[in-house]
């Protein structure tokens, strides 16, 4: 019996240039889920886009895909668009841009039912609101008539997954449903597409990053990488969890703080003339040398604390102290506390060299320009880049390498404390452990004080001695990582800790050294 | 890999288009077929001839160094008006952005208020108080594109203040005009080049409105303009003198819209993600 | 009486507006738009142009040959003290409201003229006038301060148009006088329009005047038809292209317009009359004349129209002869000399400012351009006198008297001259007074006051089938009584 | 609330561009009076004439008198015509005003779909064709096409007056006929910018998510375009049209005075070169106020467009 979907010898390419998608083949029965996992640029998406006829301006696709038999992929616009929606659907991965904003979104889940002609205009709107129940939107939780912006990210996922599925296709494309969403969202999503897929017995197509992801709803797994598919079979059993750090030893006899924070607090105005309190009232104290980390789902105000810690921003309430004094006041010297931003590609400004970039920090202080040359390149030598990377724009280095430079940038004015602000969650997961081990050994190496914000536990527990976690602008539980992490008193650790997939692959932790100080005061 | 590579014909082609209008427009600072001013009543209203290639006017001097002439001076006027609206519009809008707050609101009504008086009253009451000159068609113009320059720098700053880069180099400690001087500006450059070259295009076809009134520059130095507003009642007897300086009118524009299309495109934010 | 008599000549003239345009109707293009219609009250020439012998009429006017005739008074003698003139009246004639018209009226117009707060713009004509009698309504005698042989004359003036009491304030807006037009409907800017009063015996029922002074839309409308003609067509180069079109009459005539590159007397080095000669002889007339107005024009020596019998070809005192200017420069020290020259808005000024610079240049003079609005030429020009040269046309009749007024813009104080003047005032005599201006005009030659430059040319152009059109402009005016459409 | 802040920093913008007004009109050189009596006039009739008009008070006060005035809508007397300044402007607008709604009709009616043909035809001969004919029509100056079309249809072909305005009096027929030619040469110029607006803003919306996801639904690009890009596209849009409208109103100058329509732009060169201050004074805050209320209205408007902005109240 024919499969639902047959793709063979699919090669995608940009007319003249070489192919991105090179000669993929593969079946999808009915009712059955197929999962295809590869890094970014793999072509994975491009393959999802071309079964769907959806390839963006410049992309053509040749081979062949056949629905039911019948060959779709050089069917004219008019013909295929009539098989979108109604046979084939889609949910793709920025929930926030993939909602029309003009329209209410009643009326957007309601619309698959208008282009195919379903039923009338009231039992379109009876049957759209049915399904927005369904994905877990009843009206007391999202009116029909309320706009995509008055939603949070993981409830327009979840009017696209209703829209999608409203005129009753047989194939789902789920093209990186879950990446923007935060780790307890994802969860949800994850749950609500496994329940739908099997209730209405559609097939399924799910495209990740993340084998954890897959493997959670996939019994069979194509892995792409440059363009092909590497290797297909069974989901990959789920890894061990990976060693738990020994727990960090209190530091010497009570050192004196490096940095303090009491009774801090933030509010915001919304532009609807209320106000949002992002930071309520936090208590917080860094020692030199000692490793925190600071979790919380998104929206728990972890980036606002930490602009207020950095100095970025005056708290509304409350003190902050960096070595006894105030970073918010300009005349204060910044260098001693340094922060590395989440996105590689916006954290290093496109227009200027890395040499400069790298000499910005040391703006404050008096030094020669031979001294501060010196300071750029041993800066560079310690995050494994090459001294001629000083010349070059970052547009000339991939992702994990520009992480490296901001890292870099960081170390240059020998801080004390160094803010780490979701670091590594925008890299694929093979360049995230190159970075986590390259911060592990600067912080032994420099004695260097972390303060490292993220969503994802185990990053914390493998870096982090003692951890905070926040929940709407307050610290509900703080504690050494051991403790915190396995026996969560608050109810926001604990579902951060349900919501964590397959723990990382093992790596050995690196030993821990006593802090040591620069080998020179600046 | 730009996004359209064959979009760029319009970059060249206005490179081309502006080079045969602003090309000869310089070489007449130097030379000259004839003195622009030079006036021969017996020779007027001749047609081409190989002493006058694009023939005379009605005053016998000669067409194409009236041209050439007229095109330097348009085109000086265009650049002194564009140079006037960058020189204060952009500090303005970058000044507000880096501010926020009360200082912006009032940045963006103060240009509302100039945007509201109508560039050719300003011109008129500028030309009536200070009588016609080349300095005044300047200011007119000038003024009237000045809040576009300030909205345009405000807007696109505003988008990068947030980045990251940004905020790094504040917990460097650098002031925010050092800020403004090293990250903001450079990062709009290329949307501020093409308003460049869209305002100077509008900047000649304003200032050849301005000499149909009669406002640009007094005789005897020639623009487009008033070249164009003169030839108007000689279009019967030889409408060769209104087609001329109207094409030349035309390509310019033309020229340096082509322009700003193109490096709109090539200066696409290639730069900042990786495709 | 009055309320019935608007009402019907409203309906007069909406019946005639839907009319099909009868041949008894004409539309008439005008350069300039007057600001009011009130010819007693304002200089602009534009409202002579409208309202003098059509809608207003005073004791006498001047006719198309320039002569002065009867109109509002049939006949006039003097006393033989030269002292004492009677004008006897037109009897039954009414003003447009109906108002009757008698010596009283005539009494009034003249005194308002001499009031203390008038705004009359030629109040100088009426000052020989001590007072002003009315033994009865058909007759009025003027008592004068001294001999004035020019009063008839000078009554002819459209600022000497005969108003009545109950109207005057309103003329502006709503003109009411005794002429044979009454005054219909201005739209500012666009349009104004004149119809026949009843029983008037003139040709044509409705006057249209349309404004439109820019060269090209003229042109157009001319083309088009829109327009049935212009008096004084604005743009001298298109006139070729009505030359050759069968549908239209060219007539070139003469004005008043003595067109003339003005010298500040008083100013260094211009108080030199050697400097002053020498900038005559710097001009070439007839390549000024082809260059800014086609060849439109005639070449003049002093300040008098070449339309008047007293006229005196003086241009050969001023020949053109760039070595004699140079030798005179040279002799007055004034080597490397720079002015300016300020230019009002009319395109003769313009075009002469730009040939005039190119000649002067041939002789070492530098002359900028200094292009001024009305307003602006009004005020630093004539006011002030803050000037070196200006290019301007007076096209008032027979004005070679303002040499003699001392406040006058020239900066020219010429004893002999003002004595001249006076004499020429009181003469009665026509042939003796004509002989006194030829003396006039050569004295203001020798002494080169002005570079005298052309008399502007009275540019018409109108539908062939038009007849009755004036060819010249002795005055400013458009006689329209005599006009009418050809079978 | 928000919509009070606007119209308040609305009404502040007229209350300030009045000073400026009147204190920019006063500085100007030349007298009024000198105008009127012209070449001939005595120093005595000028001073007459200049109490009349009342020139003589001190500025402060007369920009106070003028300003209540104004408030009480006694507009005053023009300097050069003796009629009430409110009558005078009225006949001027009443030709300004549809010519410019004439001429924007034209420049929607041939920029927005030449805009969306060129846009569904992204990067392909329609598009390039149509933006390059958009270029021209920049390029070439308003009073260049007025007279090229006089020269067609007024004095060739005889369809159109070459000119002039006939007044609403004499029906609708003949004011539109006047107002046709002129109302093409400013709608042309306009139509292209609003197709190249347009066609950008649709073009950009295109490569949005959320139209990919309309066409997941099983929509052609074309119809994505129509029932998503372009709704998004009108905030865009309609701000060009905002600033278009308020140019159109003075800036129609030149081509009023090739068409030589009494309109409010050559009234405005008329009343500086007469220095009539009442008219010119009340014509610009006519411009200045229309400008705002133009640009309030377009702020209001984009609320109601993009829900977005909604929630800023």
């Amino acid at each position: 019996m024919t499969g639902l979907l047959e793709v063979e010898r699919l090669t995608v390419r940009r007319p003249g240039g070489p192919p991105l998608v090179r000669e993929v083949s593969f079946q999808v029965a009915r009712g059955e889920r197929l999962g295809i996992v590869g890094a970014s640029g793999s072509g994975k998406s491009l393959t999802a886009l071309a079964i769907a006829g959806l390839l963006p301006d410049g992309l053509t696709a040749e081979g062949s895909v056949r629905l039911d038999g019948r060959e779709i992929l050089d069917l004219p616009e008019a013909e295929l668009a009539r098989l979108r929606g109604r046979r084939i659907a889609m949910v793709f991965q920025e929930p926030l841009t993939a909602l029309d904003p003009a329209r209410r979104i009643g009326r957007q889940v309601a619309e698959p039912l208008a282009i195919h002609g379903l039923g009338t205009s009231l039992e379109r709107t009876a049957r759209a609101a049915a399904l927005l129940r369904a994905v877990g939107l009843p009206p007391e939780r999202a009116s029909p008539d309320s706009f995509p912006h008055e939603l949070s990210g993981g409830q327009r996922q979840r009017v696209l997954i209703a829209a999608a599925l409203a005129a009753g296709p047989d194939l789902l494309l789920a093209d990186e449903p879950t990446t923007a969403l935060d780790l307890v969202t994802q969860r949800q999503i994850l749950d609500l597409l496994d329940e739908l897929v099997a209730a209405k017995g559609l097939a399924l197509l799910l495209v990740s990053h993340d084998e954890g992801v897959i493997a959670r709803m996939c019994p069979h797994v194509l892995v792409m990488a440059g363009g092909r598919i590497v290797r297909a079979g069974p989901a990959a059993a789920p890894s061990t969890a990976g060693a738990v750090l020994p727990p960090q030893p209190p530091g010497r006899a009570d050192p004196p703080a490096l940095l303090t924070a009491s009774g801090v607090s933030r509010r915001y105005r919304l532009p609807g003339g209320a106000t949002r309190q992002a930071v309520d009232g936090v208590d917080l104290t860094i020692t030199p040398g000692e490793a925190v980390g600071l979790v919380g789902s998104s929206g728990s105000g972890k980036s606002t604390l930490v602009r207020l810690l950095t100095g970025l921003e005056r708290p509304d309430a409350g003190v902050v102290r960096l070595e006894g004094r105030d970073p918010a006041e300009p005349a204060v010297p910044r260098h001693p506390v340094q922060l590395v931003f989440q996105d590689p590609f916006d954290s290093l400004d496109p227009r200027w060299r890395v040499g400069r970039i790298l000499a910005e920090p040391l703006h404050g202080l008096r030094l020669d320009p031979a001294e501060r040359h010196r300071r750029v390149l041993a800066a560079l030598a310690e995050v494994g880049l090459p001294a001629e990377a000083v010349g070059r724009h970052p547009h000339a280095f991939s992702g994990g390498q520009r992480q490296r430079i901001a890292i870099a940038r960081a170390l240059v004015a020998h801080p004390r404390l160094v803010v780490l602000d979701e670091p590594i969650s925008a890299l694929d997961r093979a360049l995230q452990e190159q970075v986590l081990e390259l911060l592990a050994a600067l912080r032994t190496r420099h004695g260097l004080a972390y303060l490292l914000v993220s969503h994802d536990l185990d990053i914390v527990r493998r870096l982090c001695s003692r951890v905070l976690v926040m929940a709407e602008g307050r610290i509900v539980e703080e504690g050494p990582v051991g403790q915190v992490l396995l026996q969560p008193a608050s109810a926001a650790a604990r579902a951060l800790l349900a919501a964590r997939l397959a723990p990382p692959a093992p790596s050995p932790a690196p030993p821990v050294a006593p802090p040591k100080a620069w080998d020179y005061e600046p | 890999m730009a996004e359209h590579p064959d979009r760029n014909w319009s970059l060249w082609l206005g490179v081309a288009i502006t080079l045969a209008i602003v090309l000869p427009a310089a070489l007449s600072l130097a030379w000259t077929p004839y003195p622009p001013a030079a006036i021969d009543i017996k020779a007027r209203l001749q047609g081409w001839s190989p002493a006058h290639p694009l023939g005379t006017d009605p005053f016998g001097r000669d067409v194409l160094s009236l041209l050439m002439a007229g095109a330097r001076n348009s085109i000086g006027i265009a650049l002194g008006a564009v140079a006037l609206s960058v020189g204060i519009g952009v500090p303005l809008g970058a000044l507000a952005a880096a501010r926020g707050g009360w200082l912006d609101d009032l940045l963006m009504r103060g240009s509302d208020l100039l945007f509201a008086f109508p560039a050719v009253l300003t011109a008129i009451m500028l030309a009536a108080a200070l009588g016609p000159s080349m300095g005044v068609a300047i200011l007119a113009i000038g003024l009237f594109n000045l809040p576009v320059f300030a909205r345009v720098t405000r807007s696109a700053a505003v988008r990068i203040w947030p980045r990251a880069f940004v905020q790094a180099a504040r917990l460097s400690g650098k002031s925010r005009t050092r800020i403004t001087l090293e990250h903001i500006l450079p990062n709009i450059l290329d949307q501020l080049l093409v308003q460049v070259t869209l305002q100077l295009a509008l900047a000649i076809l304003t200032e050849a409105g301005l000499g149909y009134l009669g406002l640009s520059v007094p005789p005897p130095a020639p623009t487009l303009g008033r070249m164009l507003a003169d030839a108007q009642s000689f279009l019967a007897v030889s409408p060769r003198l209104a087609i001329l300086p109207g094409l030349a009118i035309a390509l310019a524009v033309l020229g340096l819209n082509l322009l700003g299309d193109g490096l709109r495109d090539r200066l696409d934010p290639r730069l900042g993600r990786q495709p | 009486m009055k309320l019935a008599r608007l009402l019907a000549s409203a309906l007069l003239v909406t019946a005639l507006a839907d009319a099909a345009v009868a041949k008894d109707t004409v539309t008439l293009g005008q350069a300039l738009e007057p600001p009011h219609l009130d010819p007693t009250a304002g200089a602009a020439a534009a409202i002579d142009e409208i309202v003098y012998a059509n809608v207003f009429e005073g004791l006498t006017r001047i006719a198309a040959d320039g002569s002065v005739q009867p109109q509002l008074a049939t006949s006039w003698e003097v006393a033989p003290d030269e002292l004492a003139w009677t004008f006897h009246l037109k009897q039954g004639v009414t003003f447009h409201d109906g108002t009757s018209f008698d010596s009283a009226d005539v009494k009034f117009s003249i005194e308002r003229a001499l009031a203390e707060d008038s705004v009359n713009a030629q109040k100088g004509l009426f000052e020989p006038i001590a007072a002003v009698e009315t033994p009865d309504p058909a007759t009025v005698v003027f008592r004068l301060k001294r001999p004035t042989g020019l009063l008839p004359w000078n009554l002819a003036w459209g600022d000497a148009v005969i108003v009545a009491p109950e109207s005057a304030e309103t003329n502006r807006t709503r003109p009411v006088g005794t002429g044979p037009f009454q005054f219909t409907e201005w739209r500012q800017g666009d349009r104004l329009v004149l119809s026949r009063r009843e029983g008037a015996d003139v040709a044509l029922a409705q006057v249209t005047f349309r404004f439109i002074a820019d060269p090209a839309a003229a042109t157009a409308a001319l083309m088009a038809e829109d327009v049935d003609g212009y008096l004084n067509f604005p743009a001298p180069e298109a006139l070729p292209q009505f030359e050759a079109d069968p549908r239209f009459a060219v007539v070139i005539g003469t004005t008043e317009g003595e067109t003339l590159l003005a010298i500040n007397n008083r100013r260094e080095p211009l108080d030199d009359v050697r400097v002053r000669r020498a900038i005559g002889h710097a001009i070439d007339r007839q390549a000024l004349i082809d260059g800014a107005m086609m060849g439109y024009g005639q070449p003049i020596g002093s300040h008098f129209s070449p339309s008047h019998p007293a006229y005196l070809d003086l241009t050969g005192q001023s020949a053109h002869d760039p070595e004699l200017a140079r030798r005179l420069l040279a002799e007055a020290g004034a080597g490397d000399l720079k002015l300016t020259i300020k230019l009002p808005p009319p395109s003769y000024a313009r075009r002469s400012g730009e040939i005039i610079q190119a000649q002067l240049a041939e002789v070492g003079i530098q002359a900028e351009l200094v292009p001024v609005e009305w307003a602006q030429w009004l005020e630093q020009v004539f006011a002030n006198k803050d000037y070196d040269l200006t290019i301007v046309s007076h096209t008032e009749q027979l004005d070679i008297g303002i040499y003699a007024r001392d406040d006058y813009y020239f900066n020219y104080h010429n004893r002999k001259f003002q004595a001249l003047i006076a004499r020429i005032e009181a003469e009665a005599d026509e042939a003796e007074r004509n002989t006194l201006y030829g003396q006039a005009q050569e004295m203001l030659a020798a002494d080169a006051v002005n570079a005298f430059l052309f008399e502007l040319p009275k540019q018409g152009v109108w539908n062939a089938r038009l007849e009755g059109m004036w060819a010249n402009a002795p005055i400013q005016a458009t006689d329209l009584t005599g006009v009418r459409w050809a079978e | 609330m928000r919509s009070l802040l606007r119209i308040a920093a609305a009404l502040l913008t007229i209350v300030l561009a009045s000073v400026l007004v009147f204190l920019a009109l006063n500085v100007l050189p030349g007298d009024p009076a000198a105008v009127m009596l012209g070449t001939e006039a005595r120093p005595d009739t000028l001073a007459a004439l200049r109490r009349q008009m009342g020139l003589d008070q001190p500025l402060p006060l007369r920009w106070w008198q003028w300003l209540t005035g104004l408030a009480r809508g006694e507009l005053g007397t023009s300097h050069t015509y003796g009629v009430p300044v409110a009558e005078l402007v009225a006949a001027r607008a009443v030709v300004s005003l549809p010519l410019a709604l004439l001429a924007l009709l034209i420049a929607v009616g041939l920029g927005i779909p030449a805009g969306l043909f060129a846009a569904t035809r992204h990067r392909r001969t329609g598009d390039l064709a149509t933006m390059a004919v958009a270029l021209v029509g920049l390029s070439v100056p308003a009073f260049w096409i007025g007279i090229l079309l006089v020269l067609l249809f007024a004095i060739g072909l005889r369809w159109l007056p070459a000119g002039g305005f006939p007044g609403w009096g004499a029906g609708i027929a003949p004011g539109i006929a006047a107002l046709i030619l002129p109302a093409i040469a400013l709608g042309l110029p306009q139509a292209a910018v609003l197709a190249r607006v347009t066609r950008t803003a649709i073009v950009e919306i295109m490569r949005l998510d959320f139209v990919r996801t309309a066409r997941s639904f099983g929509l052609t690009r074309t119809e994505a375009l129509r029932r998503h890009a372009l709704p998004n596209a009108l905030p865009p849009i309609v701000t060009v049209l905002g600033l278009q409208f308020s140019f159109l109103l003075a800036g129609a100058v030149i081509v009023e005075n090739v068409f030589y329509l009494p309109g409010l732009g050559r009234l405005v060169v008329q009343s500086v070169g007469g220095r009539d201050l009442p008219t010119l004074a009340c014509l610009v805050m006519l411009l200045v106020t229309a400008v705002v209320a133009v640009n309030l209205a377009v702020d209001l408007l984009l609320l109601r467009l993009d829900p977005r902005l909604r929630h800023r109240g």
